[in-house]
């Protein structure tokens, strides 16, 4: 069955969550994610939007952003952000969803500046992506995979994952749990429990292993049983592609 | 005496060149376009903008000259990426930019709303924006951990929309609210901009769903459809196509220059804004 | 696997010998009396009471055996003065006086829900309530000025009422909210007494009066007039008489167990309570 | 005319109160007299109470409690404590009422613990009135006088007023203005700006200059052109007697 990178970006996404946990759920591919691990294996989910909204039920309209009213509408709890947030501070949101611009080998995530060449490039910035990183138990990070944002140390740490490896987030204070996997548009990564840095752990259909490898910007570790990773089922695709029809999100040609 | 008056004549008595001015507080809800609009058109200067994200508003006072320095969480276009006013802005030093997250700025704004100088929180510790002067590490005095000391700030005037409010400013708010009553319980003026006001009496029958004190209230300003483009619970949808064709048309000055001539400084007010869009499409 | 169940399995699962157990939460609103006299009734031990101004629930506890220690701001009976049992069970030693005003009890609870070891105030600077290991004086790390600091507390148990709410506990609270939202946050176990339970789609109508999410709700219990002799908003008045008749009737040990074995430990469940009440008489 | 004690209170109190201010009423004396001010100079008061209610109409009823209904019904927000004690922690609150079992010289406020001989009797304790005191811009303070009452020094200071005189209340921090006027059953007191003790500034009808000399437990400062207390006025005490048709907090014997 034909899929788009992104549409098996949203399947492996979806299954990073589980039933009845509070999911911080973000914009654009999380967000079908969330949609998809809804009428799938998570119907009880709880989803929480930073701009002061909480959902039990899906939205029954595509969004483009969070504040539209079709994830108004239906909503269980409309509040303010700082509501939000002190669950989040708390440690009572279990997963939060998390893209950027660029990421280095201890997760660490920049959406602020960036260098090209010469030119630093300015980019719009955390939003609430600092907060998920610091106090999320949980992280998963999804980003295109284009081998200038895979780099050995970021440019500017909007959103911290585990700074220079080891122990560094409890040295910092941090109490959230950090990243915890890395879907990219061409393989899935986790966390080596002890240095904190990626581990290969699947590669998707039809990309090599020596693609991901020289992709980026450091010696990569890998899983001792690297696998492939698992594509998105007919009826993963066919509810992805109820909840994005023109394919915006998952750039489908239609 | 009344706080109701029109946009032109709220805006030029509550906004000043040099100010502080927080708003896009509901983030992609309710963000106060039309206010925004008539601060370009009376060319205010030298304005410092507050807020966590802000849809293209932010961008559009950028483009239009009226900003000195930004301090905020997110600048964008939520659903097309880039703000380019911002970006080119911010790349070539025009305006300086002092990052945040979406809480850290909320924070600066409820420790003044609370009248306390600061309060604590556990975000953006290990992070870079901690290279800004309003955060500061430092440690419980009762558990000795690490923590994020947030400075309080005092806008000058806080830009608010909102459904319906009394002629003393008591709103109804309606849908997210983002960092709203931080906002306006930080700021020295509150520029309320709604699409109805009614009699005390109806703002009395529900007082759970009134988000604020309207004695926080400067001024108050009928101005429906003032969020377009974007949404408002109870009124009207986001217009996505609106917001599209702004990431288009704002690529290069020049593009921009054509679209600010086009929907704000050739524009007298609020109404012809609007007769130039199908406003009926979005309305619920 | 729902979260609704009885006042009588919701108690005893919940509120355990020598919990911290916050509740009175409305100050003189919807307080959760019938919860309160559950407790009495099931002979829970060594309680820690935490709240702002209780009217006579904490004196009832106290009187019932219930408590050790007590952490508040103010406790008495509104409109008749003196709460007698625990003027006599302080006064004596037999519990623990732990003195706040209401702003900072109500802060020891928003830093647990916020998620903070502390949060900073003004108030009780010079005051004697200083002699407290919850409070401290500390510096603001940016301006230096004096300030108090409020240590988190996360009690075991939030005992809230409220108008409605659905099975998983998002609840409508209506009228003045109190520390309401503040306990819920702090508190490992909420257990939610209501008027009615109504279907989730009841509660998304208007999400803006969910006061805290269902997420954060142990155990949801229908109980009618859950709040007598409190008023609650959009339900029943408040019983005067019924006040002032457990004043009077409160001033002895001896008077009040008499009192005790009428309302409470003689009464197998709230609705005896009600059938000696002329309840219709209360309702809106 | 005849009134009583705690009528003459009431209106001495209204009177403390400006058109368009922000009071922190509190209940009994004070409640009824902020309704009175309300119909008769400061129609565009507005009422604040801690348990999380902003009025900017009278309540309809009598009312025990700030909780009951007539006070919730007509309420122009209803919110939480923290949010109404922003306002007075901002320095938004112009005017908040204060009583007490125990007041002392530089105004500060028992109402935890006294002494009464060899036993120390236990009080309600604080409530919101610690904060009300730490923060507001003016205090009025009502209080029934009797000599007991009024000390050298509190036994506990529940509420502060001007601690030890002078520069204290800076020296501690405290950003409100402190109390401004007393007003007893007795007489009424203003604060002297310099050492910040109480100067007598004018005795009730009827009541006699050495009877609130010798009732207070210090040397009093009496104002140069001490006055006799204006008396209620008919319209006064027939718009008192209205909101309270018991006597139950005027005690008047009806």
């Amino acid at each position: 069955m034909n899929y788009t990178p992104q549409e098996l970006m949203v399947a492996a996404a979806a299954r990073q969550i589980q039933d009845r946990e509070l999911v911080f759920v973000g914009m654009r591919l999380p967000m079908l994610a969330f949609q998809l691990a809804k009428v799938t294996h998570a119907p009880r989910a709880v989803s929480l939007f930073e701009n002061g909204l909480l959902r039990e039920a899906s939205a029954q309209a595509m969004i483009y952003t969070m504040g539209d009213l079709p994830n108004q509408i239906g909503a269980t709890w409309a509040t303010g952000l700082i509501d939000v947030m002190a669950l989040l501070q708390r440690g009572a949101v279990e997963v939060g969803f998390l893209g950027g611009a660029q990421i280095d080998r201890f997760g660490n995530l920049n959406t602020t500046w960036s260098n090209a060449g010469e030119r630093k490039l300015r980019l719009p910035g955390s939003g609430g992506a600092c907060d998920i990183a610091c106090l999320a138990k949980r992280v998963v990070i999804l980003m295109n995979h284009e081998p200038r944002r895979f780099v050995e140390r970021v440019d500017y740490i909007t959103s911290p994952g585990y700074g220079s490896g080891g122990a560094w987030r409890r040295e910092q204070g941090l109490t959230g749990g950090g990243p915890s996997v890395l879907i990219t548009s061409k393989a899935i990564f986790t966390i080596d429990s002890a240095s904190k840095e990626w581990v290969l752990h699947s590669v998707h259909p039809r990309v090599s292993l020596d693609e991901i490898k020289q992709s980026v910007g450091w010696r990569l570790q890998i899983a001792p049983e690297l696998r492939e990773t698992v594509p998105p089922t007919s009826e993963e695709l066919s509810r992805i592609r109820a909840f994005d029809p023109q394919g915006f999100w998952t750039r489908r040609a239609v | 005496m009344t706080k109701v008056c029109t946009l032109t004549e709220a805006v030029h008595t509550l906004v000043r060149d040099g100010d502080t001015v927080v708003l896009g507080t509901g983030l992609e809800h309710a963000i106060p376009f039309a206010a925004g609009h008539e601060i370009i058109r009376q060319r205010k200067r030298n304005l410092t903008l507050v807020g966590p994200i802000s849809d293209i508003l932010f961008d559009q006072l950028i483009g239009g000259g009226c900003v000195k320095k930004v301090e905020a969480a997110w600048i964008g276009n939520v659903a097309g990426g880039s703000a380019y006013n911002f970006r080119r802005a911010v790349e070539s030093g025009a305006i300086e930019m002092v990052d945040h997250s979406n809480l850290t700025v909320a924070l600066r704004l409820q420790a003044a709303a609370w009248g306390v100088p600061f309060l604590p929180t556990r975000t953006a510790l290990g992070s870079d924006l901690m290279d800004n002067p309003s955060l500061k590490s430092m440690r419980c005095p009762f558990t000795n951990e690490l923590l994020v000391a947030v400075a309080a700030l005092s806008p000058d005037v806080a830009i608010i929309h909102a459904q319906r409010a009394d002629a003393n400013g008591n709103a109804y708010c309606l849908g997210n609210l983002g960092i709203t009553t931080q906002a306006v319980g930080a700021s020295r003026r509150v520029l309320l901009t709604v699409e109805e006001i009614v009699e005390p009496e109806i703002i009395c029958e529900r007082p759970e769903l009134v988000a604020f004190s309207g004695t926080c209230v400067t001024a108050v300003v009928k101005v429906p459809f003032g969020a377009h483009p974007s949404p408002l619970v109870g009124y009207y949808h986001r217009d996505d196509a609106y917001f599209l064709d702004y990431h288009a048309r704002s690529k290069t000055p020049q593009e921009f220059e054509k679209w600010l001539a086009e929907w704000v400084s050739h524009l007298p007010d609020r109404a012809q804004y609007l007769s130039k869009i199908k406003i009926e499409k979005l309305r619920l």
